[in-house]
């Protein structure tokens, strides 16, 4: 991936970071909730600088407490704020499901219009050695809830251009961030740019199939790409980036073009991302046949054992095999 | 400050019109406050206009003490597209922000983290507090503990209110809950509480406005628990558990008769301008209703409306 | 449904009634879990009559507290009791999906075998006039989490036959029991009669479409299939029963016969069970082409107002119209 | 009842354990007990072969004075199919049930009311109590107060253990928690509850011991708070963010060093035993680190082993 001259190349938490300075500066009423956001700067170092420039008010250390984490986060969005929480990992946010789906997803609806919820959720995803209560991805679940938007970006450039969309939009969003992605650099456009919901990203473009990813899955479906390509394999790799509201006009066009399409995710096969999104293109194509694989995390909780983690999450190797399968 | 009459007539009003509505089980069932005015009252007697009053489903008496219009609120409890959420919300659910009743919630617990958070947003507009009331059954939710602690590190200006009514459906306060009294909950996070009488309105008022003076002041949150007594079943749908004389104990508790014969004696109020006062509250539940019965369903089309 | 001279006509809480009972006669170690299952009897009176048999050790009234709930019952079971947990909503299972999903589905795996925990979660699903935080079908989360198995019965002698089955199981069971079905009688078999994981049941036999539906929506697919009858369209309406395992293989035998298949269920429709089952069929077929079609409730909150929910909900005039347009 | 050198020397085992895992990082991060020996010590002295210990994810020390093998934790730690958990574990989740260990489980406050469940199966048993550890962290988590009141209410077996080092990650107790002493948190459920130096093993073993016995006597939860501090980073990849002086001053407190220099002065201990210990900690931390290195990791093919 190459930028024009004039961007620079920052690291994707860089990008998190400059997306949150540039909107709390850009609207004062916006507040961050997290564990260690503070001097410490987060986890994984997204929030650095962002204490010291805008102070303890709005930048809130909070208790490890998700459910008060995402209820004041709503409770403060819905009451004239505008809040992003931070949930260190996916794995406990069901430990805050229900002030944002039993609340905040339904505010607006069951208020007959009369609060709006401007909230983002942001919550960090995936496995890279933490075990089995620290490496879940179930984005799918949030992808099923009315009033919800869920995004989940693979790149600097777009995790960026997605948080800034998400901090201007006035109902409750879902921010995926990958653990594996941080340590990941891109290109940033010298000016600013959002990326609006449910808008794909074609990251490379080929003709004989389609695989489509969100995430660090996108890597993935690159690095199985270069692999087959090798081979004679030319690959439309789509980084989806919007899981709710899906783009499902530009996998439509992809598929109406390679006739195949395999789905990649990290998290569970079952009633995720990859069956949802083959089931929108089937139905946009009404009934006209195309080829269909999807690969996922094998179906056991993804332990910290280094074999054990590789074993069961989806590899270029796999995706390689399923193409073939597919092709052949 | 409202007067000990006003106190009494905003009892009567709400009690009309749960009566009003009781007469009608033809919209589904519904939760009545009955027995439980006083706190209601009480506490929305201590609430300005910059304030937002949260509450569990039992709401009714909420949303009128609030003063969100009778007809509004009956309207939203038979589903009518005129109701304060245009009949989305139903009973549980009532809210009318605009007017300071940010709104009833019916996930048990459900709606303390989020009054922490309005409390927050208050706080930083500078005006304002919140308010929210719950029952006794959310104190065996782990949201108060964690909304008792943020609140008391942020210094939040919320008020805690425990409309404790001894039951959380058929379960006895003592069967499910180990504090006693359950304003000692607030005591390790060093949360000023008090318990009162919470079929007093004056009881209630007082120990509201104390409180939440405090609160305006900076002083953070405050815990407000107001023993009270459900009259009627938990739900108009759900069976009745209590021996027949507790019922009769609790019911010659009325906040309502008790209100009445305290300003007789103290020579406020004679028994020909409490009659009137009655009838008007009836009045006001008739004609709430009518509003109500005239009012539309709303459009079936209309159902993907205010998603997102 | 005419069943045998001996069996006996129950309702649905006494098919669960009836149950318990005999499991907890039979296991000492069984212990009872919910709000007001003590002499209340329980929210749909499926508890009737055990506590008085039982006592207060056996059958516990528990605070309003569903994280608490589920995680005593993951650890009493964990420790060598068997526990039954009713969540009287299943919108408040979210309440308690921490030590459900990150304890009890994984505590087998990451103890390498040494723990097991024989847990019944017991969540009533489904719509029935009480609004938004009382109404969801969250079964399809569930069915994605590797560990847990998740049945949802639809008549009184499956109630009674999967929740025998889940209360002898050595791991944890999410057991779905609608609220729309508690009204509702049906034959309960003399002779104890246990019920698998894992094996559909075929509601109705027929020839032109394949139905597939669990739980209320059965009821909703077999009244569109009196009416399609009438117009002379054979529909065949397969009763899932169990959502994982899912019985894949009476799926397919009558997809093979029928080669259209329309999913039908009260939750939402993105990465539901529906778009989970027409894809284990089709991965079955291995690309031997079907028809499908998918009905569910809209993508909205389901409102208690009377004219909405009807309208959210699926009813047998949608699934009648999605066969029909299916099949023209 | 351990005697003061058996309890210094099961601290000794626990960091000689740490010292010779640290030198080894090429295994991942690690989140060690160093400078809180004492609290898992004192409290696994006041159990016996019927109880079960639960504990946070910060466990190795609890395991191993719980008496787990060192080798298979090593084994476990290092990802080995030798390990106490088949390597499926791992860091955060170390279990030995039989042994008496039920597990750390890494969610913060995870592991609370799974312990109350452990507690109601020992007491339906009517054998045995069940102790929980779990940091400060965990006292924001309402799984806390939830478990509290349970407990209380089914007078449960259990000991509710706050081993507060005073940080949650990065984050100082003062800035997350309003409750001083986070013990004040058991008052409002009459639980009895008791704060000691938390690096003072034989302080921390006989609150522990007189708790347990209450608890055994059927009088239902107890709460031990000890004021503990962590000599190294949150985890080996976590940045260090307190000051120099405050380190310097927490390592000062040393248990280990403080429990020598208690049986030196009471002349129970010289400095050629003392050695003699620390050199049979440090050559049974190196022979569980052989065994460990030797051991085999699991088969990538077991994948689905055991997950339903
Ligand atoms: C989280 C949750 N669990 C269960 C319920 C079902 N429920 C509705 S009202 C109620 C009783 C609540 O009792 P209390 O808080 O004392 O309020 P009251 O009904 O007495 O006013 C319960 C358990 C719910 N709404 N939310
Ligand atoms: C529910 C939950 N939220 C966040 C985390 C991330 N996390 C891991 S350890 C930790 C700090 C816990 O502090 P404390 O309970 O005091 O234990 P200590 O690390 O000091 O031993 C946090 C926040 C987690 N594991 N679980
Ligand atoms: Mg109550
Ligand atoms: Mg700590």
């Amino acid at each position: 991936m190459s930028g024009s001259a004039a961007a620079t190349r920052v690291y994707f938490r860089e990008a998190i970071a400059r997306a949150l300075s540039e909107e709390m500066a850009r609207d004062p009423a916006l507040v961050l909730f997290g564990q260690d956001i503070g001097r410490f700067g987060g986890a994984y170092r997204e929030f650095t600088g962002l204490f010291e420039r805008y102070g303890a008010q709005r930048v809130r250390d909070t208790p490890v407490a998700e459910a008060a984490m995402i209820g004041v986060g709503v409770g403060a969005a819905a009451a004239g704020l505008r809040a992003l929480v931070s949930i260190t990992y996916m794995d406990f946010l069901m430990l805050g499901l229900d002030p944002l789906v039993n609340y905040a997803a339904k505010a607006r609806y069951k208020t007959g219009g009369q609060l709006r919820v401007p909230l983002v959720v942001k919550a960090t995803a995936g496995a890279r050695g933490q075990g089995v209560a620290h490496s879940q991805c179930i984005e799918a679940w949030l992808m099923s809830v009315p009033g919800l938007v869920v995004v989940a970006p693979a790149t600097a450039a777009d995790a960026y251009g997605l948080l800034k969309s998400a901090l201007r939009h006035d109902g409750p969003v879902l921010f995926v961030d990958h653990k594996r992605l941080y340590p990941t650099a891109g290109e940033l456009p010298a000016e600013e740019t959002l990326v609006p919901f449910g808008r794909a990203r074609i990251a490379r473009g080929g003709s004989d199939v389609t695989i489509a990813a969100h995430a660090y899955t996108v890597r993935v479906a690159l690095a199985a790409a270069e692999e087959l390509a090798r081979e004679g394999v030319d690959c439309e790799v789509i980084d989806l980036r919007s899981l709710a509201p899906l783009d499902v006009d530009t996998l439509v066009m992809s598929v109406a073009r390679t006739g195949a399409l395999v789905t990649v995710e990290e998290g569970q096969a079952t009633c995720g991302v990859g069956v949802e999104v083959a089931a929108r293109v089937r139905e946009a194509r009404d009934g006209e046949p195309f080829r269909v694989a999807r690969v996922a995390a094998l179906p056991a909780p993804v332990s910290s054992n280094p074999v054990l983690e590789a074993a069961c999450l989806p590899d270029a190797a796999r995706v390689g095999a399923a193409v073939r399968a597919l092709l052949s | 400050m409202m007067t000990a009459g006003a106190l009494l007539r905003a009892m009567q009003r709400i009690r009309a019109f749960e009566e009003a509505l009781a007469g009608r089980p033809d919209h589904g069932f519904q939760l009545f406050s009955m027995g439980q005015e006083a706190v209601a009252v009480g506490v929305a007697a201590a609430l300005g206009a910059d304030d937002q009053l949260l509450t569990s489903g039992r709401s009714i008496a909420a949303a009128l003490a609030r003063g969100v219009d009778a007809g509004a609120i009956m309207a939203e409890l038979l589903g009518k597209e005129a109701g304060t959420n245009r009949g989305r919300g139903g009973r549980g659910h009532l809210a009318q922000p605009a007017a300071g009743f940010f709104g009833a919630h019916a996930v048990v617990g459900g709606n303390l983290t989020i009054a922490a958070g309005v409390a927050l947003a208050l706080a930083t507009r500078g005006r304002g507090i919140a308010a929210c009331m719950f029952g006794d059954g959310a104190c065996g939710a782990g949201a108060l503990h964690e909304t008792l602690n943020v609140a008391a590190v942020w210094r939040l200006p919320l008020l805690l209110v425990c409309d404790n009514n001894g039951y959380s459906i058929s379960t006895p306060q003592a069967m499910a809950l180990a504090p006693q009294p359950l304003a000692a909950l607030a005591q390790p996070f060093r949360i000023p509480a008090v318990t009162v009488d919470g079929m007093d309105v004056e009881a209630v008022r007082e120990a509201a406005v104390a409180l939440a003076a405090r609160i305006r002041n900076g002083e953070g949150p405050a815990f407000l628990e107001c023993r009270s007594a459900r009259f009627a079943t938990h739900s108009t749908s759900t069976r009745e558990t209590r021996a027949a004389d507790e019922l009769a104990a609790d019911r010659a508790r009325d906040p309502i008769v008790a209100q009445a014969r305290r300003m007789q004696a103290r020579g406020e109020l004679d028994a020909a301008r409490l009659a009137a006062w009655d009838e008007e509250a009836r009045v006001a539940a008739v004609a709430a209703l009518a509003f109500a019965d005239a009012a539309a369903y709303p459009a079936s089309g209309s159902v993907l409306e205010d998603v997102q």
